[in-house]
């Protein structure tokens, strides 16, 4: 039995919901023995482990130590998620003061104890891997399980959701039906969802990481600003689903 | 003294205040870090919003789209055609399955057989097993069909939905459906047999959302006990923020002090007559019936899964294909009234969210209140009521992390509104 | 229209692995055994298939033994990613793979007879080089003086410590070996293997080279190979691609207008002037 | 090229829609079981399928195509879509074998591929665009061979006037057929409907459905067209031996395809829609007890492309751009034996999220050369 630890940082659960659609196949509870996971296992204690799957970003101390922690008690950490990879919605606070972002909700402000950054988990420890989504691809989880319980990984291929939406027989909705979409530049996984149910990408499983260049967001932008789509949503959207790498692109080419 | 929740979603813990050696007070001290959604909306567009907001809680995103989009077309006088409201009742619906499924199978279930966790009830009863996650799976494939996917769905728009799925799709769910209603007898019948160890009559006020003449589901009213409200006239002036004098902590109580439940309890004692016939039944079996104490909360959860699949089932039945999406494919708008409020609710009870809109149509304030919040104080209340002046420390502990479970406080969505960072606390204990 | 019946080519054979022989802290020699006689030219590649995870393209490591009924094959792998990673840690002596091949064209082993040799190898590269030295070895007499130039990052990583010396004993053979960085015990080369070019034995006219390594190292040993006097058409190498399919359909070891898989590995560097050059084409 | 005088050996046939449903009708009497294949409207787009009638056919639309742009409108010019073809013979995901854990075969992947099948109105580019894939493939991918065998027939329809992308005239593979098809047919007008056999089974259809010989003025209003829609076409672009020239001049010119493909995001949907390209991913989907070997259209736009190991053979994204188009253009003809592995029929840039344009490109290649 493989030891798998699972664990919650800043975020919502909803990675974690995947992990235990996981768990809901025998073949896969046959291999893995999971020893940590505060929110379905009575244990509050962390061991060492094989795996560890990690959601959320980093936004207190405590996490921040807790993660370091735990880096040291596991063979291979991996990173699940928006949050995890990116930053997550959460990051959106970024873009005040950290105080006035206090202020604006809790009459005491001085009590809440967080960091002013918002840290996806590869700033703070090693990621082996990367299952990226808001929420991840259950089946994408499914597969990794079952390939490293066979001694391997899944082979990375590093390509956006258009590629998906064309396997799928999906017509392209920008060029049909001038809706905005965000495909072009957002990292495949989720299997064209989004235009599948007619709706352009929104970019939740973050940008791609690869080849990416500020010039390139920008013809795409444009393209879609073409289509008259308020520019100023579609980067909000980018910082939500891609604050790391899009506030990094902002200044220089990656 | 303080020991961490485990079996919750997301991150807290009990705190405990002693006194000479006896017990005084619990709290429920949450260790999860906020995530300012409130802040975070602010200057973005109510469409965005309706996605941003599906991300504070994994468990209960549907409602806080489909709540979020109520709210906007509310204000902003969208006209929602009623198949694509119905529509979205039924995703609704669905995660209400989903939770939960997730909530009796994956934390009740452990408890009622006294196994230690899930895997462990695998091992030995793995027919109990199979049936809880064949219902889980069959949520999943109806958020899947009608959402898009499990959590986050793609599928809520202001003014509608994206997309209204095949024939073939919904289909087969209507094929499977009838083997997750044995599932769901069999295990029915391990869950509605456990009488909770903790029996307490229950005095305290009880809030859901005001329904008239379907069991509790959305509205713009709620109901406390017996008082209807607005909720704007509740969250504004009924419901106390207050301050408790030795803590930061800001909990929601009405008329000053009392705490209140809201959640599935409360909308089972209140609708209980609304719920099919199909399922008073099955609770008569086995002898339950309103009033449920907040420890039976696993019985009302049982209630409504069962009465959601039916309805669902109703739904596949009679479903009729419409494209919806041509029905409406953009809204325009324009601010008509720039406050927008509503209420859901959610798996865990009442959720309301409240925007101020500024003149471009932007968000300028916002204000969610969500379930967990709201039951923490009455959290508190129990669990100290339950336990002060005892001794042992291990037995109090057990009997706060039930209060906790029975009440699923889903901590993921409660942080960003309840600032309950009880700081100072560790040292007195 | 008519088309003959295709057989599905990319079912493989169920081989055993019945050895494993470790020859760096990345890189494993196994020893395979196929249930048929099976042959392939040095320079030869088979698809290794790890059930669940992938196929990978391997050159054959050694000229293929036949024993009988069945034949030993030698695959020396190293770690780099999904697949090779679970052959190092899951396949073991006892295990079975799945082998489709032998595929590509090999080192034109017939023409070069009656020439001299040169063969440079860098790191892995010096895998499809082994059957040569062997075939050579197993028919001295067609071939004209040999030497081979072999080098890798570091003396830990060679590979065939256990045989190098022997190749000494071939008559006329001559073997240089390098390492990039110095190591105690070290006695031979410092520098990088192309370096070793300067050093050949060999008579320039008659000549010929066969190289193979990274893509990087092929580079310098061709600019040294010309700066010595061979001759475009005088000098082979192995070249590689992502591949998937290994039988030309796949498309993803495009390399010009060629496929790595059937118009290659190997390739008169004549041939392929025009492209290697061109980054990343 | 094709010239027009080269077309006027084959006699013409007229008739009316009617007819072309009576053809379809006798195709089916003739080949019972088949299925056809070819353009239908699907939830108002018309992409590659079974079809069952010529209403399924997208008859009474026209499309509007420029760079990033498509649009139906009633008409009944219909063009082309991001389907051909290549949906049904390569698809974009099929299943190569079925193993199980212990290396054995899990039955055989594709029996339930149909045995006799009729493509029924596919274009003259998708003609030429499927002997480029018989080159390439047949007798060695598995599936592409067996599903073109299962190619009885082939009926052609041809188009009289291209849509704002196209430039079959240029790279020799329309708007007219010469052979390798069975019957062909153009929309003179609405209703009227010009027909010419390509084959004996061509020949058996004209005579089997009664089909009259076009008059003298249906004949010259035929070729009119075919000569409109090629010299529309030809002033798109610069002769083919140009371009050539011009691309093999260029193939190293690293700051010419950096500007060429500056607004491409890698997203490789020209890829994708293109009925020539064939380059496949190959993974495992691992089940609980076996594990199906999944072939997936992979595109050479991608940053996945060349990507091995502890390198990338083509890293920057202008590269992979560069392949793109030298395969198509200077590649193909030398691994198929000299088809052009462009025909023309501009999905790539119809179908383009950012409106990249392929002839642009081409011209751009040229100027630099100029
Ligand atoms: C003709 C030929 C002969 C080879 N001979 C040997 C040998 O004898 N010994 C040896 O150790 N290695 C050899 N290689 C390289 C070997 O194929 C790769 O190291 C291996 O495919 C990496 O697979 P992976 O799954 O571990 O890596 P990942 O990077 O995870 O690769 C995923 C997939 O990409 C493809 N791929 C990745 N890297 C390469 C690569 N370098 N070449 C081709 N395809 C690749 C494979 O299909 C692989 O399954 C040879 C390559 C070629 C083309
Ligand atoms: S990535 Fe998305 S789904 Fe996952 S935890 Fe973060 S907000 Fe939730
Ligand atoms: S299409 Fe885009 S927004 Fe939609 S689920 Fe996929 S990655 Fe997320
Ligand atoms: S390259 Fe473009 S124009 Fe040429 S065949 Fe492919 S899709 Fe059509």
């Amino acid at each position: 039995m493989i030891r798998v630890l699972v664990a919650k940082l800043t975020s919502c659960s909803g990675c974690l919901n995947e992990v235990i659609y996981a768990l809901t196949h025998s073949d896969i509870r046959a291999k893995y023995n999971v020893t940590y996971f505060t929110e379905v296992l009575n244990v509050d204690k962390i061991s060492n482990a094989e795996l560890a799957f990690i959601e959320g970003s980093i936004t207190t101390k405590h996490q921040e130590e807790f993660l370091k922690n735990l880096r040291s008690q596991v063979e291979f950490l991996i990173a699940l998620g928006t949050c995890a990879l990116m930053g997550g919605v959460q990051s959106l606070r970024l873009e005040g003061n950290i105080e006035d972002v206090k202020k604006t909700i809790y009459p005491e402000p001085r009590y809440i104890d967080i960091l002013s950054e918002v840290k996806p988990v590869d700033s703070v420890v090693k990621v082996d891997f990367a299952i990226p989504g808001c929420p991840i691809n259950g089946d994408a989880l499914v597969s990794f399980l079952r390939k490293y319980a066979l001694g391997g990984l899944p082979v990375a291929i590093y390509e956006t959701v258009c590629s998906e939406c064309k396997r799928k027989n999906i017509p392209c909705i920008i060029v049909t039906q001038k809706s905005p979409c965000l495909g072009p530049i957002t990292i495949s996984g989720c299997g064209a969802l989004c235009p599948q149910f007619g709706r352009g990408c929104y970019g939740c499983y973050g940008l791609k990481f690869f080849d990416i260049t500020r010039e390139k967001i920008n013809a795409l932008l444009d393209r879609l600003v073409e289509l008259k789509v308020d520019e100023g949503n579609l980067k909000a959207i980018l910082l939500a689903y891609s604050f790391k790498l899009y506030s990094k692109l902002k200044e220089s080419r990656c | 003294m303080k020991s961490p929740l485990t079996l919750v979603e997301g991150e807290g813990s009990v705190v405990i205040i002693e006194r000479e050696g006896y017990v005084d007070r619990v709290f429920y001290e949450i260790t999860e870090a906020p995530r300012f959604f409130e802040y975070i909306v602010r200057g973005k567009s109510p469409e965005l919003v309706v996605d941003f907001v599906s991300r504070v809680c994994g468990l209960c995103g549907v409602s806080y789209t489909f709540l979020a989009a109520k709210a906007f077309e509310k204000c902003l006088n969208i006209e929602v055609d009623s198949d694509v409201e119905e529509f979205r009742e039924i995703l609704h619906l669905a995660e209400r399955v989903k939770s939960h499924a997730l909530h009796v199978f994956l934390m009740n279930l452990p408890e009622i057989t006294k196994t230690r966790s899930f895997s462990e009830l695998a091992e030995r009863n793995p027919k109990v097993v199979k049936n809880a996650f064949n219902i889980i799976s069959y949520s999943r494939k109806l958020m899947r069909v009608f959402g898009g996917r499990f959590h986050n769905v793609v599928n809520i728009k202001i003014g509608g939905v994206y997309f209204t799925p095949s024939r073939d799709d919904v289909e087969k769910l209507r094929n499977e459906i009838n083997g997750i209603f044995k599932s769901l007898t069999e295990l029915a019948d391990i869950i509605l047999s456990f009488k909770s160890s903790i029996h307490l009559a229950i005095s305290k006020p009880q809030l859901c959302v005001y329904a008239e003449k379907s069991y509790s589901h959305h509205g713009e009213k709620v109901v406390l006990d017996n008082a209807i409200y607005t909720t704007e006239a509740f969250y504004r002036n009924i419901v106390n923020v207050v301050q408790k004098e030795y803590s930061t902590a800001l909990q929601y109580r009405v008329k000053g002090s009392e705490s209140f439940i809201v959640g599935p309890v409360s909308r089972f004692n209140r609708y209980y007559d609304r719920l099919h016939s199909e399922v008073k039944d099955l609770l008569n079996t086995y002898n339950w019936r309103p009033p449920l104490s907040v420890f039976e909360g696993y019985i009302a959860r049982i209630a409504e899964l069962y009465d959601a699949l039916l309805t669902i089932r109703e739904y596949l039945e009679n479903y009729k294909y419409r494209d919806i999406v041509s029905v409406k494919n953009t809204v325009e708008y324009k601010s008509a009234n720039n406050v927008c409020e509503y209420a859901v609710e959610a798996p865990r009870g009442v959720l309301y969210h409240r925007y101020v809109l500024g003149k471009d149509c932007k968000i300028v304030e916002c204000d969610i209140v969500t379930p967990t919040a709201q039951n923490l104080a009455v959290m508190e209340d129990i669990a100290t009521q339950l336990t002060r002046g005892k001794r042992a420390l291990e037995e109090t502990i057990a009997i706060a992390k039930s209060v906790a479970i029975a009440f699923d406080p889903c901590i993921s969505c409660s942080v960003h509104t309840l600032p309950v960072k009880v700081i100072n606390f560790n040292k007195q204990s | 229209m008519t088309l003959t019946k295709l057989e599905n080519p990319f079912t493989f054979k169920r081989a055993l692995v019945v050895n494993v022989v470790k020859e760096a802290p990345d890189t494993n020699t196994y020893i395979i055994k196929l249930n048929e006689t099976y042959t392939a030219n040095p320079g030869q590649f088979n698809m290794i298939y790890v059930y669940g995870l992938g196929e990978i393209p391997i050159s054959l490591s050694n000229l293929p033994e036949h024993r009988g009924t069945y034949t030993l094959v030698n695959h020396t792998i190293r770690i780099v990613g999904a697949v090779t990673r679970a052959v190092m840690l899951h396949v073991g002596a006892g295990s079975q793979v799945g082998v489709r091949g032998p595929y590509g064209n090999g080192w034109p082993m017939r023409e070069i007879e009656g020439r001299d040799i040169v063969i440079v190898a860098g790191g892995i590269g010096m895998a499809p080089l082994r059957p040569v030295i062997k075939y050579i070895e197993n028919n001295r007499e067609r071939y004209g003086r040999v030497n081979i130039l072999y080098g890798a990052r570091n003396p830990e990583l060679l590979l065939y410590k256990y045989e190098l010396n022997k190749y000494t004993v071939i008559p006329n053979t001559k073997l240089l070996l390098s390492s990039d960085i110095p190591a105690e015990g070290w006695l031979h080369y410092v520098g990088f293997v192309t370096d070793l070019i300067n050093y050949v034995d060999v008579d320039l006219k008659n000549a010929i080279a066969l190289v193979c390594g990274p893509e990087i190292m092929m580079k310098v040993a061709i600019k040294n190979l010309l700066k010595k006097g061979f001759k475009n058409e005088d000098i082979f190498i192995s070249m590689e691609r992502r591949m998937r399919c290994g039988i030309g359909v796949c498309g993803t070891c495009q390399f010009g207008h060629y496929f790595i898989c059937k118009d290659g590995p190997v390739f008169r560097y004549s041939d392929i002037e025009e492209y290697f050059w061109v980054e990343g084409i | 090229m094709i010239k027009v005088p080269e077309l006027q050996q084959v006699k013409l046939y007229a008739g009316k829609l009617s007819d072309l449903e009576r053809v379809m009708e006798y195709l089916r009497q003739r080949f019972n079981g088949a299925t056809f294949m070819g353009y239908k409207l699907q939830n108002s787009m018309p992409v590659f399928g079974e079809i069952n009638s010529l209403s399924d056919m997208p008859i009474r639309v026209s499309d509007i195509q420029r760079p990033g742009y498509y649009e139906l409108i009633a008409g009944y010019r219909f063009r082309l879509s991001y389907a051909s073809p290549k949906w049904y013979l390569l698809p974009p995901e099929h299943s190569i074998l079925k193993v199980s854990p212990d290396y054995e075969f899990v039955d055989s992947t594709n029996n339930s591929l149909a045995n006799k099948v009729v493509m029924f109105g596919i274009k003259s580019c998708d003609l030429n665009a499927i002997a480029v894939l018989d080159a390439i493939l047949i007798g060695k991918h598995p599936i592409y061979t067996k599903k073109r065998s299962s190619v009885i027939a082939i009926i052609i329809e041809e188009c009289l006037e291209p849509a704002e992308t196209c430039f079959c005239s240029i790279t020799g593979t329309g708007p007219t057929v010469l052979k390798g098809y069975d019957l062909a047919y153009a929309r003179l007008d609405e209703d009227t409907v010009i027909f010419k056999a390509g084959s004996t089974l061509g020949e058996e259809i004209i005579k089997a459905t009664g089909l009259r010989e076009a008059v003298q003025e249906q004949v010259k209003s035929y070729y009119n067209a075919v000569e409109r829609a090629m010299s529309i076409m030809s002033t798109r672009l610069p002769h083919l031996e140009e371009i050539q020239k011009a691309l093999r001049r260029n193939v190293i010119n690293e700051k010419l395809w950096k500007t060429l493909s500056e607004k491409c995001t890698g997203c490789g949907n020209c890829n994708y829609v293109c009925p020539t390209c064939f380059c496949v991913e190959i993974v495992d989907r691992v089940e609980e007890s076996y594990t199906t070997r999944t072939a997936l259209w992979t595109a050479c736009c991608t940053y996945t492309y060349g990507l091995v190991a502890g390198g990338h053979f083509r890293r920057d994204l202008y590269m992979r751009y560069r392949h793109f188009i030298l395969h198509k253009f200077l590649f193909y003809p030398k691994q198929t034996g000299g088809l052009l592995g462009c025909v023309g029929c501009g999905r790539c840039t119809t179908w383009c999220p950012l409106g990249l344009d392929l002839k642009e490109t081409l011209v751009k290649v040229v100027e630099e050369v100029r």
